[in-house]
């Protein structure tokens, strides 16, 4: 298992989710958030890993991966 | 020419007309340069159920947002006859009638100016990881949807 | 709202970054307004075979100038929902550096000020009764000719 | 005959060419302008008769015609 910081941006930073998290690659990291964290799934978001937007990969150690629900800039 | 590494973007607080002011006049040396065309991005007090939005409230994923920013840049480069290009994004508390968004395009001849300044804003505005926290006067919020 | 009569478009002298910037401020007040697209024409210092331009000298046929101006102003409100827009063109001397047109359009969605602003600018360019004189270190001149 | 005034501009104003002019009709003072300055024939313009771009037209006392090369603004 490797050990994953999560941040989360917009609506998301409003839902107290852990800044750290055990995992082996990206789509069951998503399910354990979702599973203990079931108001994330009000939100359309992508998941970026090190700053890149991805649907699937395997995690390492000290990734960080970002939780980004609709950008609404400008 | 475009950077050739990320620069920053980011204003704490609105951007100002004397900070455009000064862009502008920045570009007086630059005699190549025919046509200028700015974007301004100005926030709006809309009226919701809640009340009038009195300001925006803006966050990023900063060190993303400069690599894309950069990455629109270069796009933008490569596709325009381009003499310059700036970008200047607010973060933090802007207030309605202030400008939050400022996008600079220059060129010899209009074209260039005019159509790269407008896919420069279309790409913020799709890519870019920001977020706005629309605030009332009572202290409560709503985060900005944008429309699609 | 466009006005209800021709106002003057004409400046004697270069627009400065520091008009450009308290026509932003002005907006700020409208509260309502989420875009703005501003043109600016800059004076170039193309070389040709006399030497680089130093600057521009514009004459206008004025009354008709404004006529026409008024008239791309009220087609503009009709064909784009507008908060605000404003045309100034320089007279006299503008030299190369030195900016000559300022388009400046305001809406609430950034549509309809970005498309404005080009449809405005392409028409005084087509219309406007303006003619610029080319002028050389050496006190010669040649007419300005522009692009179709 | 109407006495017009003339006025030209751009590269036309720097022909010289009268302020005054007797015609009865646009086409006609058109030809004059050209036969006493053939200069302005090297020039495409049009003419404003009272501001309003026209081909053709009869002429009135006091009519203000503007000789009107191409235009260069902006």
């Amino acid at each position: 298992m490797a050990l994953i910081n999560i941040i989360c941006f917009g609506p998301l930073s409003d839902l107290m989710i852990t800044t750290t998290c055990e995992a082996n690659d990206l789509s069951s990291l998503k399910l354990q958030l979702e599973d203990t964290y079931p108001d994330i799934k009000k939100y359309t978001y992508n998941m970026a890993v090190n700053q890149r937007i991805l649907t699937a990969c395997l995690l390492n150690d000290n990734d960080t991966v970002a939780l980004l629900p609709a950008y609404s800039g400008g | 020419m475009a950077p050739n590494k990320p620069k920053n973007i980011f204003i704490n607080g609105p951007i100002t007309p004397a900070f455009i002011a000064e862009s502008i006049q920045k570009h007086s040396s630059k005699k190549s340069i025919g046509a200028h065309q700015l974007f301004l991005g100005q926030v709006r007090a809309d009226v919701l159920p809640q009340g009038a939005i009195t300001g925006i409230e803006y966050s990023a994923y900063e060190t993303m947002a400069l690599n894309i920013a950069y990455q629109i840049s270069e796009d933008a480069f490569a596709k325009f006859n381009l003499t310059c290009m700036h970008i200047y994004h607010s973060l933090q508390t802007v207030e309605a009638g202030q400008i939050c968004l400022f996008v600079f395009t220059s060129s010899s001849h209009r074209f260039d100016a005019v159509n790269a300044c407008s896919y420069v804003v279309e790409r913020i505005k799709a890519e870019l990881p920001i977020w706005g926290k629309e605030l009332f006067a009572d202290n409560t919020y709503i985060w900005k949807k944008n429309l699609i």
